[in-house]
């Protein structure tokens, strides 16, 4: 495990992981909006790669997908890009957040080479469930990578018991049924399913999916360990779209003022 | 020939198949496959699938002898397996009926579909309105737009159309759509897949419910021929669900089976949907399988004239028997699938569906290179009444007022 | 009842039939009647016959019991006879086939139709290119426009299409025309009436190569209910040919039998195809029958919905049944008709044709009358993709977009 | 048989009978065109009676159909009207040409009682044939009405025999297969056609359908009794629509200057 999952790993706070879209609206875009929240206390960075057919998203993060395409943003280019971040000051953990086969055509032998170059240190593949990821999940063990795993609710109990031990890096826990997005209610019975997630991970357990309102991710402070906040994020990302490509500074500021807001106290 | 069984375990033939979906999803795929394995080996389904098929379908389907088309064009006997008298106009219903069965089966109540055409999405709520479901169809706004007729229809039975409007608004992203309303309702909701494609069990449950074609041909080839098999057996390939049906009972033997791909505007411009012959290895709507895509991995828009063979990937079977070379697979431009419809049309007296042209067109050439006594047959999946206001915009010499 | 038999030699159905045609073509109908003698009793005619029946068409339909529409409705169940599956979509095409086979073994190389919407054209254009013959086809200025799909498929099928702009430029006047047409061309040409109409021997013809629909029906529900015979049996009448065919081997049976014309927009209005309830003795197209028609004889436009029941005529074996009472025949109107197709479709999952609707609202009320251990047959006479764009402008509830 | 048959059948020229529309363009036309006829030499008369349905006759009857129609013509006021052509000084036999439908819905019995009345001498009902045709030829017979038959080149040879025998008025010969309307050639084997029909009958042998010039008719004068002549005439009629509803006199002196055109020049 590197210094940067580390400390993740070993932070005292309830964890904040943002999601946001390589290439949303453009790169020099992605890497200040990465500062910034960085600046605004996110603990890791969920970087997604723009893809033509993303099954897993809701409307919101399909319309960034369709930005970042219009950049020519490709999942080699968003590992170099983290390169980059890096270079920019960015120290928290960053996750490429990419469908399968856009990593099987770059190849996984490759990705995880130039993943290790350019200090990315995870990787969620949405549409690669367990079963399917031994081979990756061996390659990229070789290399120090998270491969995270996430678990449903509608996850099997000895899977979920098997995925939550193996997990590294953290353990998405999927707060709700469907795509990504925002939600207004969440299920019953999800406390007894973090509760379960916890109970057999080495990891922080973190729960995700449709959070979009400091009220919401209060919910789960007790039952988890940090939160993902996707479709939320992208849809600010998007009103802010045009201000971020001219008069950058301010947007960023605007950005931030929304992240706080978003927050719970104690995360800032 | 090494008769690997496939799919293994994994669902997977060879490299390709498997079930590249969400976490969410895999229990339901778990639960399919258990529910769909102790069906297909209880006798009581099978009987009751089989007079379901034959009752409200009008199965079996004739074998009939193309005698003036084979005549005019010379060369091999040319059968047509006629899917088109199926209840709905085609092969799709075989499926549609075998899985909402299954379903009704699972206590289901309600269905999920993706549909391009319309083809699937009317038998999809053909038989929902008929075993009493409620039916969701997802469709892109462009394929709504291009498919009035069928839109209706689809309501006529009671089914709700979702207008697809992510993506080019066509057959994929309308399949992503269903994909993510399954990974929503997963609990109560049945998502019956229209071709033989998406993750393990689908590619296995679509066969098995396809190969009544296949199984019905061979009796049928036996006892109104003199040999007992053909010498050549041809379908078109667009997810390959008619195809695999007919080829099922034909893989153990060696007949030469042929799939035929839509070549567009022909495989070297950038409009056709040869997947086989021009994609790569990729994963497309929960499968890995050949599809057409960038090298960077982003799934292209297909082109067709014939809007059901109009997708980027194949099914993950048909990606192996083209890789083990047991099927050759071919393909067939819009205008040489049009000439096949007007011959069959004036010397058949049968209007086919533009899909089954690309077959047609295929055998015809094909038959032309063997003797009169041996016979080509050929899978007519559906019959071309859907496709008359296509046909009128591209038909020359028949003048359409 | 007194089996008197029907026709007798003059093709008198009691008072009615006959051959009310110019002299011109008397020896062709003469011709044709021992061609049509002699080819029905040679086995070899039957076995063709029943092969190409198989073979090319798909029979037997099956016999769909209606499960769900006979809970939805109450009381008797509903079974259908599926002549919806043949090629081509309707029952016309056994009638059209059975005339081709006639026509060959008679050496002509040409035949003439009439049409309305188009069903009975395409059916006829369909077996002119199947049995490699010419095809005209008389059909409405008025027709053409609405029908202008059918009209495509004629042409693909290789048939001319010829536009008739006298009268009212509607089916009647396409018969009409092709009777014109036959006395020009009576030697060398063979007239393929579409329905039980028209001078003898054409309606005792029809009947013949239509009576398979109820041949098949009693075998099938023999086989396939507890009783031997249904307790009625239902079927539309626009010419009456599917109707016929359906009652056939059920009239010398004590089976209440029903015949359902169509009200159109209701029976005491100016707009309606109800011929045997509002008309009157008279002779159209070769035949005494019944009649819309003006005092003085001026023969009336009918209306439907429905164009393969907007007929003024009727064929003359009905019009003997009727007075006879050996069938009752009721009126059906759009509306009902329009309610009972939608109710089908989404109890179902069959979209049956307009003309078949009329029959099947009539035996929701029929079995509504009667207790569950009863069963009522109802000819589905064809499907309704045809009709997708009348009930486009008809259908409320379901928005067309 | 009365005298005016007795006269058509003791004329010893070359017979022409003209047909026309009852109501075409309307009734005082049709009075006027059917004296101009009879002064132009006309032999008798066809009166035809407008039909919804004439499946014998091409599209210029059709039209005239049509036309009588709209005038409200129908079969009982076509026979009356022969009383008035009777007062107006027509002299020839008037055969009515009526469909079978109507004379039904008339009703046979008060037809023929109604010609008797008004001064009728035959009936020509061109689809009912022979077969169909006994209690109307009964009626007719009672009445001393002449019901034409109609023999065509398709009928067959005893039949041919049996109605040139019996037939009343005179023996109409249909030179071509067909419908009504302009013919520009007749077929071969018609003139042993007309001969076989001359052969046994006790009337004039008259030949009809598609007659239209003076050079057609004059290729029928040796094989025949005469020739009935209806589309030309009647599409003469058509192009003089206007005028002989409003300058009838102009009108009918056309209309003669045409029939001599036709006629050859022994009939006239
Ligand atoms: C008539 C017909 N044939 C063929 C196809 C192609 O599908 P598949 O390859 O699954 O048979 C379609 C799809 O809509 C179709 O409608
Ligand atoms: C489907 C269907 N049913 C019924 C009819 C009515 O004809 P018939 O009364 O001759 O069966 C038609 C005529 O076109 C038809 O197409």
């Amino acid at each position: 495990m590197n210094k940067r999952w580390e400390s993740f790993q070993n932070s005292t706070q309830y964890r904040f992981v943002p999601y946001i879209m390589a290439g949303d609206p453009c790169e020099e875009a992605t890497i200040e909006l990465s500062l910034a929240l960085q600046e605004c206390g996110a603990a890791a960075l969920e970087l997604g790669v723009p893809y033509s057919d993303p099954l897993a998203d809701g409307p919101v993060i399909q319309r960034a997908g369709m930005r970042g395409l219009g950049q020519n943003m490709t999942l080699e280019k968003t590992i170099t890009l983290v390169s980059k971040l890096r270079e920019r000051g960015l120290k928290i953990p960053v996750i490429i957040f990419t469908y399968y086969n856009l990593l099987l055509q770059l190849g996984e032998n490759r990705f995880v080479t130039l993943a290790e170059e350019n200090g990315v240190d995870g990787l969620l593949v949405p549409d690669l469930p367990y079963e399917e990821s031994s081979y990756l999940r061996e390659m990229c063990s070789n290399r120090h990578l998270a491969l995270i795993s996430l678990v449903a609710p509608t996850t099997h109990e000895d899977k979920l018991h098997k995925l939550s031990k193996e997990a590294q890096g953290f353990l998405y826990c999927i707060s709700s049924l469907g795509v990504t997005g925002v939600r207004s209610e969440f299920r019953d019975g999800l406390s007894a399913f973090l509760h379960a997630a916890r109970l057999n991970a080495n990891v922080p357990v973190l729960v995700g999916f449709g959070l979009s309102s400091r009220e919401q991710i209060q919910q789960f402070e007790e039952t988890s360990d940090g939160f993902i906040v996707g479709s939320a994020i992208v849809n600010k990302i998007e009103s802010l779209e045009k201000q971020l490509m001219s008069n950058r500074e301010e947007a960023i500021m605007e950005f931030k003022h929304f992240i706080d807001s978003l927050l719970p106290v104690y995360s800032r | 020939m090494t008769a690997t069984i496939v799919p293994d375990h994994r669902g997977r033939y060879g490299e390709f198949g498997g079930k590249y979906v969400p976490e969410t999803i895999m229990f339901a795929l778990e639960e399919l496959e258990s529910a769909f394995e102790e069906a297909i080996s209880d006798p009581a389904f099978n009987k009751l699938l089989q007079k379901e098929l034959a009752i409200y379908s009008g199965r079996p389907t004739p074998l009939t002898l193309a005698n003036r088309l084979s005549e005019t064009n010379g060369g091999a006997r040319i059968y047509l397996k006629r899917e088109d008298l199926n209840h709905t106009g085609a092969h799709k219903i075989n499926n549609a009926i075998g899985q909402a069965l299954l379903a009704v089966r699972m206590g289901k109540k309600k269905i999920i579909a993706e549909t391009g055409a319309g083809q699937h999405g009317v038998a999809a709520a053909t038989v929902a309105a008929k075993y009493g479901l409620s039916c969701k169809v997802y469709m892109g706004k462009e394929d709504i737009r291009r498919q009035a007729l069928n839109v209706f229809r689809m309501k006529l039975l009671g089914a709700q159309v979702i207008e697809v409007t992510s993506g080019s608004q066509t057959l994929k992203d309308a399949t992503n759509e269903a994909i993510r309303e399954w990974v929503a309702s997963v609990e109560d909701t049945f998502y019956l897949i229209g071709s033989a494609v998406g993750p393990h069990p689908y590619p296995k449950m679509v066969k098995r419910f396809q190969e009544v074609i296949g199984i019905e041909t061979m009796e049928q080839f036996d006892v109104i021929s003199e040999r007992k098999l053909p010498d050549a057996v041809v379908a078109c390939v667009g997810g390959g669900s008619n195809a695999i049906g007919m080829f099922a009972p034909f893989i153990q033997s060696d007949v030469p089976l042929y799939g035929v791909e839509a070549a567009g505007l022909g495989v070297d411009t950038n409009h056709h949907a040869a997947t086989l012959s021009k994609g790569s290895n990729g994963v497309i709507h929960g499968s890995l399988t050949k599809l057409l895509q960038t090298k960077e991995g982003q799934i292209t828009e297909p082109y067709s004239i014939s809007a059901g063979l109009d997708y980027p990937g194949i099914g993950p079977e048909h990606a192996y028997l083209h890789d083990t070379k047991r099927v050759t697979y071919e393909a067939v431009t819009d205008q040489e699938s049009i000439a096949a419809l007007k011959l069959l049309c004036v010397n058949e007296g049968i209007l086919c569906a533009l899909e089954s042209a690309h077959a047609v067109a295929y055998s015809l050439k094909l038959a032309r290179t063997m003797d009169e006594n041996q016979s080509v047959v050929v899978c007519l999946s559906g019959r071309g009444d859907k496709d008359v206001h296509t046909l009128m915009e591209h038909v020359e010499g028949v003048e359409a007022e």
